[in-house]
C-alpha cells in the first residue's frame, strides 16, 4: 500500500484501526459520543454487528492482512450482554487469538477489547484516542513475511481458535 | 424489478443533515468518489435524506434508473435505518437490500478536521456500497403479540399506566413491591402547584386499580424472573408472605387492636419512622388493597412461635395465617411497563447537614409527613424534642447538582421546597428561609407559584448552605441549629439560626435499578436511571422491543409529567398490541445442512436453545422461532456451517475490504 | 489592611464601620480595561479547569473560616479571575488570608481546587509585586522560602524573627515572653536546623525551570 | 509493623511533645519507627506560595529518600504533622495526576542524582492506629481507664482535607474512637475540623486569634476537660495564645490542649516524661487526676 492513502492531508502516516462495535452497548456508545459532541480521533472505522460474539477471528485477521494497523471489539459489559453471555464468548476468543497473533509479532496495543456500555460515549472517546496514540507509536504494521505466511498460521491455528 | 438478470445497480445518496454533515464532510467529493465505485449506477447528495422529497427521490431513482441496491448515508441507522427501508420497499426493492452509512454521528459530529472526516466518510461509504452488493433479499420475521400487558412498579406512574391500558380493554397485571400501592405520592401532604391534597387525588384512582374488572393487582410482589421476547413474554412473580390471606381479609382492623402489643413500637415505614406501628399493621388508613399486614422481624409469634396469638383468635374471617410461605406466580404477557420509581437522596452522605446528629435536621418526606393531617402529628407542627418551630430554614439542591453526590437537577426539589415553604408558614407562622442556587420554576403555574411565595414573604437567600451546627457564637444563636450561608446577593456571609431545618432531597435511582435492568435486559444511563431509546423520538421505548419505562424509574420527574410518561408508555404498548403482530429484524441464523460435521460445538453456545442436535441425521438444527440473532454460533462453527442473515461472512467480509482497499489517487485530493 | 480588618471585625454584621468617607469612584468597567484571557491562565496553573465550571453558589464563602474577614468573598474572587478582573483579584487580600484549610476544595459542588487558585494567584501577585509593604503574609511565606532554601529545614525561632523585623518590630517585645515560655520547654530554639546534603537541595531547587511561573502581561 | 517516619521541622522544636509521645506510644504498641535519612521540609503551605515547582521538588527528595530506603515492599512514611502529611500527600497524588508535575520533580530530582518512581505511601498515625493496629489492640494496652473524662477530639484542617482517604473530611470520628478506646468519655463538636488559621496567629494576629477563640468557646460549652489534637501548629495556637485571647475577648479560658498520642500515652501508664506532658503551657495532668506512680486519682 502506497504511503499516501494511508496518511492525512499533511502526508504523516495515520494508522487505521477496524472497530467492531456490539449494536447494544458500544455502537450505542458511539452514538451518544456522537450526540454530546465528543471529539476524537477520525483514525478508525466501525463495523457494526449484533453481538461481540459475532466478531468471528477471522474477521480480525482478515482485517490485519489487509491493512489495519489495530483492530478493537467493543462489547457489553459482563454481565450485561443483550443476548446474555455472547460477550463471554469474544473474551475467551479474545484471549487466544491476540495470544496468536502476538506469537505472529503482532504487538498486543494493536489488538483490543474493551466492554463499553450505551451510556459510556466518554468512554468510547478515551479508549479510541488511547488506542490510537498507542499504535502511532509503533507505526504501520509490518506483517511478518506477507499473507501466504499468515494465511498459513490461520489454518493451522483455525481449530483450535474456533472450538472455544 | 429489482433483481433483474442478476445486474447489480446501486444507487447511492449522501445527506447533508442540513449544516450537520455538511459543516464538516464533503459531501459532493463524497458523492463524486462514489460516483466511480463498481455498480454505482447514481450517486447525489441531498439536503435531508429522510424528509418526504428525499424519500421521493429515492424512489424516483429507483423507478429511473432500475436500481435494486440503495445506500444511504447519513445519520445512524439506529435512528433512520427504517425509514430508508421503507421508503425502499415502497419502490418495489426488497427493503433489505438497503444498507446505511453512519457520517453524523460516527463522522462529523465528532470530528473536527474536514479533510479526516471527509476521508473517513468515503472508505466507510465505499465499505456500505461494497456491502450492500452482497445483500440478500429478506422477508422480516413476524410474531404475534399477546395482548396482556405487565405493569412493575404501583406509585402515580404505574397506576396511571396501568388504569390507561385497562380501560383501552387490555388485561393488566400491575405488580407492587410495597404491601399497598400509592408509591411516594401517597406520602404527600398536598402537591405543587394547585395545592390540591395529594390523598384526595390519588386515592381514587387506587381504588380504581383495584376494582377495575382488567386489572390484576399484586401487591407485596415482586418480579423474578423474565423470558421470551417482545410479544411473548413469560414473568415469573414472587408472593412474600403477608401472613394474612388476602382474599379474606375486609381490612376491619381489628386484629390490630387485638395484638398483645398495647402500644405500637415499631417505627412505622409509611411515616419515615416518625410514627410508630405494632407488628401487625396496614401501611396507612387509605392502604390499596385494605389488607392487614404481619412483619415477621418484630412478629412474636412468627418468630419465636411464643404467642397468644390473640390476632388470630380475633380475625372471625380466619385470614390470618402465620405459616404462610412465599409463593410464585407464572404469567405470560407480550408487553411490560417499568415504573419502579426513585430513592430519595440520603442526606447522611452530606455529613456536614448534620441529619441525623441533630433532631431537628429532617428530609422534605419527613416534613411532608409532619404537616400531614393523617401523620403522625395528625398534621400539628410538631419536633422531634417536642418543640413548634418559630424559624425554618429550607436548604435547596442536597444530593442534587454536586459533583461529589450527584450532578443532575432533581427538577422536583425547587418546587416542592416553595409548597413546603408555603405549608410550614401556614401551619406554624413560622419565619421560612429557601436557600437555593437557583430557582428552577419550569412548568406551567410554576412561575406564578413563585411569584406568590415571594408576595407571601418568605425568605429566599440565594447561596449553597456550607453547615448546619448547633454552634453558638453570640447569645441569640443559643439552641438553636446555625445554618452558615453567602448570601450572595448580598455579597455576605450569614448565620441564620433556625429552630427547623428542612434537606430537599434530590431523586435518586432504586437502589436494585442495575439488577431490575438485568432483569428486564434494558440499559442504564451513566446515573443509573433507566436509559430510553431516544432522549426526544422515543422516551419512553428501551432497546428491548416491548419493554417500556415510565415515571422517576427514567430520571428525575414531578406527579405531572410521570403521568405523562405513563400515558405515552400505555400508548406504546398499545400500538404494539392492536397492530396484533410486530415485524422482527430477520437477522437470525440458518443452517447450511451439508456443511454441518456434527462437531456440536454450537449446542452449548445458544442462551436460547435454539439449536439443537439430531441425533438420526447427526447434525445440529437451528430454530429460528427462538433464535435472537447474536451471531455467536455463526462466529464458532468451525466447518461454516451457520450463517446469519443481514450478517453474512461475505457482508462483513466486503465491509472490512472496503473500508480497507486502497483509493485511487484521483480520490486522496480532497 | 490589618487596621481595615480589625474595623471591619469591630462591628458584628461584618458591614463597613459607618461614618467613614467614601470617595466616589467610577463604578462601570470597560472590556477593554480587563484581562480575558486570566480565567483560563489561572484555571491552567491551578490544575482546575473547572474553574469555568463555577456556579456562584457561595458554599467556599460560607465554609471559608476567613470569610469574615475577607474583603471580596471567595466566590467574588472566582467570578473576578473568571471574568478577567485581574488587578481587582490580585490586589483582594482575601488570596493571602486563605489559611488553606481546604474547607472549599472538598464541599465545592463543582470540586475546584479552589484553595490551588488561590496559591496560584499569590504566586501571580507576587510575581507582579502586587501586595504591600509590610504584608506579612507574602513577607513569612519568603522568610520561610530563604531558610529553607538555605538550610533544608524551617526553625520556627529563626522565622519568627524575621518576620517581625521585616513588619513590625513592636511585635517582639509582644512576643518575648511567648518565646520565652517555648524556650523554657525545650519547644523552641535560635539554633538552625540543617540538613547534612545540602548540596542535593541545591541542585534540585536549581533545576527548577521557572516557565510556568512567570507572570502574564 | 515497621515504618519511615518522618517528624518534620515542627516536632523538632514546637511539637517536640508531639514526637515524643508519638515515637513512646507506637513502641509500646510494637511499631517500629525509622527516622527517614537526612529528611528536608515538607515546604509546608508558605513554599507553594512562592515557587510550586520547587515546593513539588523540595518534597518529593523525601520521597525518592523513601523509595531508596525501601526494598521490600511498598515504602510508607508516617507523618504526623498535618502540614507534612498534607504536601507530602498532594505531592503524591499530583506526581501521578499531571505529567508536567511528575516531568518537572523527576528532572528536579535527576540533577541531585535522585530517582522517584511514585511508590511511596504517605500515611498519618490516626490511619495507623485504627486500619494496622485497631482499636481492640489500643483498648488492651490500656492500664489507667481515662473514666469521666470528657475529651474533645481536634483534628484541624489539613489531616482530613482534602486528599486523605481514611476518615470523613468534614466530620472524621478516627481520634474520638481511639479516645474512647482510652475509656473517655468524647465531645460531639462541630468544630472538630475547623481551621486554627495556621500562620495567621503571627502574621494577622486578630483573625489567627479569634478563630483560636471560637474554637476554644465552643469545646468549653460542649463540656470538654481537655481538647486532643493530631497538629503541631494548631496544639500551638490552640494552647499558647490562650493568655493573649484572655486579655483581648476578656475570656478566662484555661483549657489543657495536648497531643492525642499524650493522652494515649498516659493511658497505656507511660512515664510522663517520655510523653513531653511538661512542655504544655497548661497542664493537663489535674483535670485527668493528680497522676500518682502513672495512676490516675479518680481510677
Amino acid at each position: 500500500m502506497d504511503i499516501q492513502q494511508t496518511s492525512d492531508s499533511s502526508g504523516t502516516w495515520q494508522p487505521k484501526i477496524i472497530a467492531f462495535f456490539c449494536n447494544w452497548c458500544t455502537y450505542t456508545a458511539a452514538d451518544l459520543a456522537g450526540v454530546s459532541r465528543m471529539k476524537h480521533d477520525s483514525h478508525f472505522r466501525i463495523i457494526r454487528v449484533m453481538c461481540s460474539g459475532r466478531v468471528d477471528p477471522q474477521f480480525v485477521i482478515d482485517a490485519f492482512a489487509r491493512g489495519a494497523d489495530g483492530v478493537l471489539i467493543g462489547g457489553c459489559h459482563p454481565g450485561d450482554c443483550h443476548y446474555m453471555e455472547g460477550n463471554y464468548k469474544a473474551l475467551r476468543r479474545f484471549h487466544l487469538l491476540s495470544r496468536m497473533l502476538m506469537s505472529m509479532g503482532i504487538e498486543q496495543d494493536r489488538f483490543r477489547l474493551e466492554w463499553i456500555s450505551a451510556s459510556e460515549g466518554e468512554k468510547v472517546r478515551t479508549v479510541i484516542n488511547d488506542m490510537v496514540r498507542r499504535i502511532r507509536a509503533l507505526g504501520p504494521l509490518r506483517l511478518p513475511a506477507g499473507l501466504a505466511e499468515l494465511d498459513g498460521e490461520l489454518k493451522t491455528r483455525e481449530e483450535e481458535i474456533l472450538h472455544v | 424489478m429489482s433483481e433483474q438478470n442478476g445486474e447489480i445497480r446501486i444507487g447511492f445518496y449522501v445527506c447533508h443533515c442540513g449544516h450537520n454533515i455538511a459543516n464538516i464532510v464533503d459531501v459532493a467529493a463524497v458523492a463524486r468518489y462514489v460516483a466511480g465505485l463498481p455498480h454505482v449506477v447514481v450517486s447525489r447528495e441531498y439536503k435531508y435524506m429522510c424528509s418526504d422529497p428525499g424519500q421521493e427521490l429515492l424512489r424516483q431513482d429507483i423507478h429511473d434508473h432500475r436500481l435494486n441496491r440503495i445506500v444511504v448515508a447519513s445519520c445512524s441507522p439506529l435512528l433512520h435505518e427504517q425509514t430508508f427501508r421503507t421508503a425502499t420497499a415502497k419502490a418495489g426493492v426488497n427493503p433489505f437490500y438497503f444498507q446505511m452509512v453512519n457520517i453524523r454521528e460516527n463522522v462529523s459530529w465528532v470530528h473536527e478536521d474536514p479533510a479526516e472526516a471527509t476521508l473517513k466518510a468515503r472508505d466507510l461509504a465505499r465499505a456500505a456500497v461494497r456491502r450492500v452488493a452482497a445483500h440478500k433479499a429478506l422477508q422480516p420475521k413476524t410474531v404475534s403479540i399477546n395482548p396482556d400487558v405487565l405493569v412493575v412498579g404501583g406509585g402515580i406512574a404505574g397506576i396511571h399506566a396501568a388504569l390507561t391500558l385497562a380501560n383501552a380493554g387490555k388485561k393488566v397485571t400491575l405488580v407492587e413491591r410495597a404491601p399497598t400501592i400509592g408509591g411516594h405520592m401517597a406520602m404527600f401532604d398536598k402537591t405543587f402547584p394547585t395545592l390540591d391534597c395529594a390523598a384526595c387525588i390519588l386515592t381514587p384512582k387506587m381504588s380504581a386499580v383495584k376494582n377495575h374488572p382488567n386489572i390484576t393487582l399484586w401487591t407485596y410482589a415482586e418480579v423474578t424472573k423474565v423470558d421470551g421476547f417482545v410479544g411473548n413474554y413469560t414473568v415469573t412473580v414472587k408472593h412474600k408472605p403477608r401472613y394474612v390471606k388476602e382474599d379474606l381479609c375486609v381490612g376491619c382492623l381489628e386484629c390490630i387492636d387485638a395484638c398483645v402489643y398495647k402500644e405500637a413500637k415499631v417505627p412505622d415505614e409509611f411515616n419515615r419512622g416518625l410514627g410508630k406501628r405494632k407488628p401487625i399493621y396496614i401501611p396507612f388508613p387509605q392502604a390499596t388493597p385494605q389488607v392487614v399486614l404481619i412483619d415477621p422481624e418484630t412478629c412474636i409469634a412468627v418468630k419465636s412461635g411464643k404467642c397468644k396469638r390473640t390476632c388470630v383468635e380475633k380475625c372471625d374471617r380466619l385470614a390470618i395465617d402465620l405459616d404462610q410461605k412465599e409463593s410464585f406466580d407464572e404469567i405470560t404477557v407480550g408487553t411490560i411497563i417499568l415504573a419502579t420509581g426513585f430513592k430519595t437522596f440520603d442526606p447522611k452522605r452530606v455529613s456536614y447537614y448534620g441529619y441525623g446528629r441533630y433532631p431537628n435536621v429532617y428530609i422534605s418526606l419527613e416534613a411532608e409527613r409532619l404537616i400531614n393531617a393523617s401523620g403522625p402529628t395528625s398534621g400539628e407542627l410538631i419536633l422531634r424534642d417536642g418543640r413548634r418551630p418559630k424559624t425554618v430554614g429550607i436548604v435547596h439542591c442536597v444530593g442534587s447538582r454536586d459533583k461529589n453526590t450527584h450532578r443532575w437537577c432533581s427538577r422536583t426539589c425547587c418546587m416542592y421546597s416553595l409548597k413546603l415553604a408555603h405549608l410550614l408558614k401556614e401551619h406554624s407562622g413560622a419565619e421560612v428561609y429557601n436557600f437555593y442556587i437557583d430557582i428552577r420554576a419550569a412548568g406551567k403555574a410554576y412561575e406564578e407559584f413563585y411569584d406568590k411565595l415571594l408576595e407571601e414573604n418568605v425568605h429566599f437567600i440565594r447561596g449553597r448552605v456550607a453547615e448546619v451546627t448547633d454552634w453558638a457564637v453570640i447569645p441569640e444563636e443559643e439552641g438553636k441549629l446555625i445554618i452558615r450561608v453567602e448570601d450572595t446577593m448580598i455579597g455576605v456571609v450569614r448565620r441564620i439560626p433556625v429552630d427547623m431545618v428542612v434537606l430537599a432531597v434530590g431523586m435518586e435511582p432504586q437502589s436494585d435499578a442495575q439488577e431490575v435492568r438485568r432483569l428486564f435486559n434494558i440499559s442504564c444511563s451513566t446515573e443509573g436511571f433507566f436509559l430510553e431509546r431516544h432522549p426526544k423520538l422515543a422516551p419512553v421505548d428501551t432497546f428491548t422491543d416491548g419493554i417500556f419505562i415510565a415515571g422517576a424509574c427514567q430520571g428525575p420527574k414531578d406527579i405531572p409529567d410521570s403521568v405523562a410518561q405513563a400515558g405515552a408508555a400505555a400508548a406504546q404498548a398499545l400500538m404494539l398490541i392492536d397492530s396484533g403482530e410486530i415485524k422482527l429484524e430477520p437477522n437470525t441464523a440458518y443452517l447450511t445442512e451439508q456443511n454441518c460435521s456434527g462437531c456440536k460445538s454450537c449446542i452449548n453456545l445458544c442462551p436460547y436453545h435454539a439449536i439443537s442436535y439430531l441425533d438420526d441425521k447427526h447434525r445440529a438444527s437451528i430454530n429460528e422461532a427462538l433464535c435472537k440473532g447474536c451471531g455467536t454460533c455463526v462466529a464458532s462453527c468451525p466447518s461454516g456451517a451457520i450463517h446469519q442473515n443481514l450478517f453474512e461472512d461475505e457482508e462483513i467480509y466486503s465491509e472490512i475490504d472496503g473500508l480497507l482497499a486502497e483509493r485511487s489517487p484521483e480520490s486522496t485530493a480532497v | 489592611m490589618i487596621g481595615f480588618l480589625s474595623t471591619k471585625h469591630r462591628n458584628k454584621n461584618g458591614s463597613p464601620s459607618s461614618g467613614r468617607i467614601k470617595k466616589v469612584v467610577r463604578r462601570v468597567k470597560y472590556e477593554s480595561e480587563l484581562d480575558l484571557g486570566f480565567g483560563e491562565t489561572i484555571a491552567e496553573r491551578a490544575y482546575g479547569q473547572k474553574l469555568l465550571s463555577c456556579i456562584q453558589c457561595g458554599t467556599c464563602s460560607a465554609t471559608c473560616p476567613l470569610s469574615y474577614y475577607m474583603d471580596f468573598t471567595p466566590r467574588r474572587v472566582i467570578a473576578m479571575v473568571r471574568e478577567g478582573f485581574r488587578e481587582e483579584a490580585l490586589n483582594s487580600f482575601t488570596i493571602w488570608l486563605c489559611a488553606s484549610c481546604y474547607s472549599c476544595t472538598v464541599q465545592c459542588p463543582r470540586q475546584i481546587h479552589i484553595t490551588d487558585v488561590m496559591y496560584t494567584l499569590k504566586r501571580e501577585a507576587i510575581a507582579r509585586e502586587m501586595f504591600p509593604r509590610r504584608y506579612p503574609i507574602p513577607i513569612l511565606a519568603r522568610g520561610f522560602f530563604d531558610i529553607v532554601h538555605r538550610n533544608g529545614r524551617n526553625s520556627e525561632g529563626r522565622l519568627l524573627l524575621y518576620l517581625y523585623l521585616r513588619t513590625n518590630i513592636l511585635k517582639i517585645f509582644q512576643n518575648t515572653r511567648l518565646g520565652l515560655h517555648l524556650l523554657r520547654r525545650g519547644r523552641m530554639s535560635v539554633r538552625q536546623e540543617k540538613i547534612h546534603r545540602k548540596e542535593d537541595l541545591r541542585s534540585i531547587l536549581g533545576a527548577v525551570s521557572p516557565t510556568r511561573e512567570e507572570p502574564r502581561s | 509493623m515497621k515504618y519511615l517516619y518522618y517528624p518534620g521541622c515542627s516536632l523538632k522544636s514546637t511539637g517536640r511533645p508531639y514526637d515524643e509521645s508519638l515515637r513512646a506510644v507506637f513502641a509500646a504498641l510494637g511499631i517500629e519507627l525509622t527516622e527517614l535519612d537526612d529528611w528536608n521540609c515538607c515546604g509546608a503551605t508558605a513554599y507553594a506560595s512562592i515557587d510550586e515547582n520547587q515546593a513539588f521538588g523540595l518534597a518529593a527528595r523525601n520521597l525518592a529518600i523513601a523509595e531508596a530506603a525501601v526494598t521490600d515492599g511498598p515504602p510508607t512514611i508516617v507523618a504526623p504533622c498535618s502540614a507534612c502529611f498534607l504536601v507530602l500527600t498532594k505531592t503524591q497524588r499530583y506526581f501521578e495526576d499531571y505529567d508536567h508535575v511528575r516531568d518537572g520533580v523527576t528532572r528536579e530530582l535527576a540533577a541531585a542524582g535522585l530517582t522517584y518512581r511514585g511508590h511511596v505511601k504517605v500515611r498519618h498515625p490516626l490511619d495507623i492506629l485504627i486500619h494496622d493496629v485497631g482499636l481492640p489492640a489500643i483498648a488492651k494496652l490500656v492500664q489507667h481507664q481515662m473514666k469521666g473524662l470528657h475529651v474533645a477530639s481536634y483534628y484541624g484542617c489539613q489531616v482530613v482535607r482534602p486528599f486523605a482517604t481514611f476518615d470523613d473530611p468534614l466530620y472524621p470520628t478516627s481520634m474520638d474512637a481511639i479516645m474512647r478506646s482510652l475509656g473517655a468519655e468524647t465531645v460531639d463538636w462541630p468544630l472538630k475540623t475547623r481551621c486554627c488559621g495556621g500562620s495567621l496567629s503571627g502574621t494577622i494576629k486578630e483573625a489567627g486569634l479569634r478563630l483560636n477563640q471560637h474554637l476554644l468557646v465552643e469545646a468549653l460549652r460542649k463540656g470538654s476537660d481537655l481538647v486532643v489534637t493530631c497538629c503541631p501548629l494548631c496544639q500551638f495556637n490552640l494552647e499558647c495564645f490562650q493568655k493573649q485571647i484572655n486579655k483581648n475577648y476578656d475570656e478566662r479560658i484555661s483549657l489543657p490542649i495536648m497531643y492525642f498520642t499524650q493522652l494515649m500515652g498516659l493511658a497505656f501508664g507511660i512515664p510522663e516524661k517520655e510523653l513531653g506532658i511538661r512542655r504544655l503551657f497548661i497542664d493537663p495532668l489535674p483535670v485527668i487526676g493528680a497522676l500518682k506512680g502513672g495512676v490516675p486519682a479518680h481510677v
